[in-house]
């Protein structure tokens, strides 16, 4: 599959960006990559403790559209959604600690890479792994707006293979029928693990998906961050006036794999190259920047230098974060009992921990 | 007191909470104008408006996921499933994302899914279902089974303000047949403590909804006919189970048998079987013996249904066997 | 919501359609009406055990569409759908004897109403209650025909409502993307339950949600049964030639209520009656037929005649059936074993079946 | 005999059985060219071609749907879970329309549902999943768990030939760390037998799938540290279950631990202890107890996941405890 049209034109700036917003919408991107480059040295000095699943190449999806959210509006990010949650005041050392497993992480341990959120103050929303699962719940959180009259939106996102599933259909429906005031971004990487969109779906666009539940649906380049953010806030202050949900394609191209161990022998010779070489969104970005727009190039290696150092800190300070505490495992399953009873094995021993080496270790010697 | 029936019951918690509390508000298949497929919902929407009694898309997972995210706004969502059997198409959404949402993310999820369970109404394989022993493995979720009107009022009341997910088995035979007094008030019956039905010395049946009338008919039979006294406890919720109460009854009789129209294999009596194991052991002078439906899927014909469920002849024989051990 | 236009030109009739099918799609239509008001007898006699479900004003669209397959073809009928497994071959004797619950129905008093099969021979499969589910089913009954190069055609029913599921989207997304020969009629009789289409679905035409899925999508007047057959007949053959999937969506109304219990109290005043009078199938087929075809009333008479002798025999039949047998409960639900094992309680017992009232009859005296 | 892996266990039964019959047939995310999350697939796209092994959309209920209809028609699919975890998004379609299909309809529904289950792997909540016990309440389907790549090999062979549906639970902790002999030729080992891993005579550790290796590590280390005979009994297939062998077992030592890791409450050691209590309550004596996870969703970091999930150390304290008793 070839790679889309690369440069757009940057006369389309939308209206209302400041210069400092679109120096935003750099540090953002490039945050986004610098940290999971970070993440990659760490995987490979394994520190990250399980998969490490990476957004090269779709930056400017999560961040444009995240961009185009209030402060009060939620979102809910998936695996290739980081930079949407680094819009949304999701912190490297939150992410760091995440990925490391440690006891101080947002999650307490409990779950992985960045799968968490904040729905007190930055409204975000945790993840979870079941593809599709967060549509009907964002279609509830935007219900609530409604029902409450507040002005507030809800963004969710699905991949090209998320589609496919049931829980996207019935949330993406209940939304529309429901007038709630969610926008859809499904980004369309053009692989869900190693099967190609063309053996997801036999529509020709994703975004014709809209009709079929009565809401607007376009598709958009979205490696293209300025039109990602310019289509994505149409849809957000259309829901926000009361005129429901929407579905947004975003093209792009997911070219680190599905996680690092992905070693994408399935992807067609050339694809990657050539994506990386002519259709790189931080690359094209930076580009309109210093050319259309006319930001001096010592004013983005500032903000590169900027990120530099705030991830030196940030990795130092998650590598000294303490692992989590063993009998923490045990709270928060209900508000009531706040937590679960220990077993009586476990409560036979000395110490409740168990020893060195765990798990079903024999087995190698089957 | 008056008597009301029991989906009378159901009704008065669902009016009595949105009352109390603007936050809760209803959804599901047709519970609106159509007041519900056994009109657990009938008036609502006239009371309260199409704000907050939501007719909804045939979309269990759908509607169900939408309470979850409405929960975490502060909303305390009511979804109704037309049959209780429907509930699995809402499995997943229930039991990983749901379930799952205090835990690992600290996300506050209250919210109840009720609707109609049970057979022994001709309903066939798809409208006669007892699904709670499929849950009965999710920690995160509770579990409320109530026989009586007066339960199923005041345990209702409990679940909507409950801080987490309550999955609530009403029974459809009992809806209009269960008449009963209920307390007057803000009756309110917390979750996790079982009710002993009838008191005993010879023998225990452990048992839940439609279960505890059958048990009370064996108990009088029993008693008129073999001079037995049988004691029957209603678990009333199934999570948390009340273990207190279970080992309080063994350690009464000694014997116990455990009733439910679920089937055998699988079934919410084997963990009631292993926590007694657990907790009582000592206390028994006779086998934890089930009394169940036999393992199929329940068939529609009424003799077929009758022979499949568990009957109160049943129960009978089986506790003259469990006296006799 | 107002009746569409009534009377469509019978000069559209397909080509290909002799003189003796013509009658027989009368036939049919006439038959399932017949069938239904016995059974609406039946039930007011409490002989019917459980609900009814009826088709009453929509009997063109499972007539006219099941009329467009070949004998090896494979129907999934839902529970409007009585009319298409008449085609298909099933009895009113059977018809009868399952909402009789008799031991000699074709599912032995396991299945309720028109829950019933025959795959081996006559090829039209049991639905299940669970709505959306047979359209994955018949995704894979399809895909077998594909994979095996067998140049036959599934058809499978989804309501309005139904259209909702998660099933019925990742089903027919699979027939799509697998190119299975698979037709996907959507019968909107404009309510599901209580519910009307527009709170069901947003979308301007349910025929909209074709796009998404990339197959071809009409709608139609569904109760215009040679219309029903042309557009079937049209996707189904498509199908057979390799050009895969496709949906229809077949505009009618269900007059009877969901079920026989229930009142209708949510329609609107008038609408019931303007259907009745101005659009009903066999109302406006019968005037096709001795209108612009030409057939003589008395030949359509005769064949209402052969329907009261056919049905007299059959409820006659139907009420002489045994009961099933009890015992019977416990076979069947694996090839190995055979039987389920009697429980130890029963089993104690002289005889193995329960006395005269089961269940839990004290309730009434909480 | 040479010694493969169980995950080439896994690959030689989906190759020999799809060599034997050419109704055999693959589907599941990612299962072609990938080869599948854990290369179990890995080769059987080039040797069979795209109609025997389908890349799928991400849809269990519609994939597994489609396995139910093209088993109708005479073919025997093999469906793959990327995660055991993901089977809960075919849960409804499993219970409702395949369990149901031969009862309610005489449908033959021959087919495999299979995948990766199980902890120790630091996958988190939702890739650590044993939701075994979720489906061991549906009668209508077989579940099986193998500890062995040579059980893992001769059980799939079963369930491929079986003429229902059969839940495969492959253990990802022991795909690549359990290696061991496999008979030569078309092994096959029968659904419903379970194996006597280790005979003994104190105390009987009746489990299944990983609980197998901690249970056999643990008696091991209690007869050298505690001179404990003690016998462990792999159950192999939970539906059907083999009560001969565990009602054998239990006479053999009249103390039971039940081992699974899988959380308590609700979990299948309720259902052995169930039918232990039944078929062999006057060989006890002592409770029958149980090693289990505790009742969370799986929790990630390594520190939480070992406490969380049983261990060696809990096995080998339950069963002093336990002979002690
Ligand atoms: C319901 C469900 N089935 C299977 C999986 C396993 N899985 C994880 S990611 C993935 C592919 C997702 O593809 P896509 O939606 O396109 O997102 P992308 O990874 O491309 O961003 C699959 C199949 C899952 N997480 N959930
Ligand atoms: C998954 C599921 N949820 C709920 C129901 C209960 N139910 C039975 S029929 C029905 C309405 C169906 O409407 P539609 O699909 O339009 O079919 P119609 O009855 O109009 O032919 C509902 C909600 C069901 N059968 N399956
Ligand atoms: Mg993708
Ligand atoms: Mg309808």
């Amino acid at each position: 599959m070839a790679a889309t049209s690369a440069v757009t034109s940057p006369a389309a700036v939308p209206p209302g960006l400041t210069h400092d917003q679109l120096i935003e919408l750099y540090y953002f991107m490039r945050l986004t990559r610098a940290l999971e480059e970070r993440l990659v040295n760490l995987y490979r000095q394994s520190k990250v403790v399980g998969g490490l699943y990476r957004s090269l190449g779709q930056e400017a999806c999560a961040v444009g559209s995240a961009f185009a959210l209030r402060r009060e509006d939620v979102l809910a990010p998936l695996i290739r959604n980081l930079g949407s949650m680094l819009v949304k005041g999701a912190t490297p050392l939150e992410v760091l600690r995440q990925y490391m497993a440690k006891g101080d992480s947002p999650t307490r341990g409990r779950e992985l890479n960045i799968h968490f959120g904040d729905v007190e103050r930055r409204n975000f929303i945790g993840q979870i792994s079941h593809l599709g699962d967060m549509v009907p719940v964002m279609a509830g959180v935007t219900l609530a707006f409604r029902l409450r009259r507040e002005p507030r939106v809800g963004l969710v996102y699905v991949g090209d293979g998320a589609t496919s599933t049931g829980a996207f259909h019935e949330g993406i429906n209940f939304a529309a029928v429901q007038r709630c005031p969610l926008v859809v971004v499904v980004e369309n990487n053009r692989y869900a693990y190693s099967t190609p969109t063309e053996r997801q779906c036999a529509a020709r666009r994703l975004a014709d998906k809209a009709a079929g539940y009565g809401v607007p649906g376009v598709r958009a380049d979205g490696n293209d961050v300025l039109e990602t953010f310019r289509v994505t806030r149409e849809a957000v202050e259309r829901a926000r006036a009361g005129g429901g949900a929407s579905l947004i394609e975003l093209m792009t191209y997911r070219r680190a794999g599905h996680a690092e161990h992905d070693g994408q022998s399935y992807v067609p010779p050339g694809e990657l190259e050539q994506w990386a070489s002519t259709n790189d969104p931080i690359d094209r970005y930076t580009a309109a920047l210093t050319g259309a727009f006319g930001i001096p190039a010592p004013t983005l290696a500032a903000v590169d230098e900027r990120i530099r150092v705030e991830l030196d800190r940030a990795v130092a300070d998650a590598e000294a974060s303490p692992p989590a505490d063993p009998r923490d495992a045990l709270r928060g399953v209900y508000a009531e009992p706040a937590e679960a009873p220990l077993l009586w094995f476990r409560a036979l021993a000395e110490a409740g921990a168990p020893r060195a080496s765990p798990g079903p270790r024999s087995a190698a010697h089957a | 007191m008056p008597e009301i029936t029991y989906v009378e019951a159901v009704r008065e918690a669902l009016v009595e909470e949105m009352e109390r509390d603007p936050a809760v508000f209803c959804m599901g298949e047709d519970i609106g104008a159509y007041g519900g497929a056994f009109k657990a919902t009938d008036g609502l929407l006239a009371r309260f408006g199409p704000g907050r009694v939501i007719d909804t898309p045939v979309s269990e997972t759908g509607f169900v996921g939408a309470a979850a995210g409405a929960a975490h706004m502060g909303l305390r969502p009511v979804c109704e499933m037309q049959f209780m059997d429907f509930v699995s198409c809402a499995y997943s959404i229930l039991t990983n994302y749901v379930a799952t949402a205090r835990y690992r993310a600290g996300l506050a999820c209250p919210m109840v899914v009720r609707g109609p369970a049970g057979g022994y109404v001709r309903g066939g394989p798809f409208h006669s279902q007892n699904p709670e022993a499929a849950f009965l493995h999710t920690p995160g979720l509770k579990i409320a089974c109530p026989a009586t009107p007066s339960d199923a009022k005041g345990l209702l009341k409990a679940a909507i303000r409950d801080e987490d997910c309550v999955l609530f088995f009403e029974h459809k035979y009992l809806y209009r047949r269960a008449r009963g007094a209920v307390p007057p008030g803000d009756h309110v019956v917390p979750l996790g403590r079982a009710r002993l039905a009838r008191e005993g010395r010879d023998l225990s049946i452990v048992t839940y909804a439609a279960g505890v009338w059958m048990a009370l008919d064996a108990a009088e039979r029993l008693e008129r006919e073999n001079g037995l006294s049988v004691e029957v406890l209603d678990l009333r919720t199934l999570l948390p189970l009340d273990d207190a109460a279970v080992v309080e009854t063994v350690r009464r009789t000694n014997r116990v048998l455990v009733v439910h129209e679920d089937t055998a294999t699988g079934g919410v009596a084997g963990e009631i079987t292993a926590r007694i194991n657990e907790l009582a052991f000592e206390w028994l002078d006779a086998p934890v013996r089930r009394v169940t439906a036999h393992d199929v899927p329940l068939p529609y014909a009424p003799a077929l249904e009758d022979f499949a469920l568990p009957q109160t002849d049943d129960i009978v024989r089986a506790a003259r066997w469990l006296a006799a051990y």
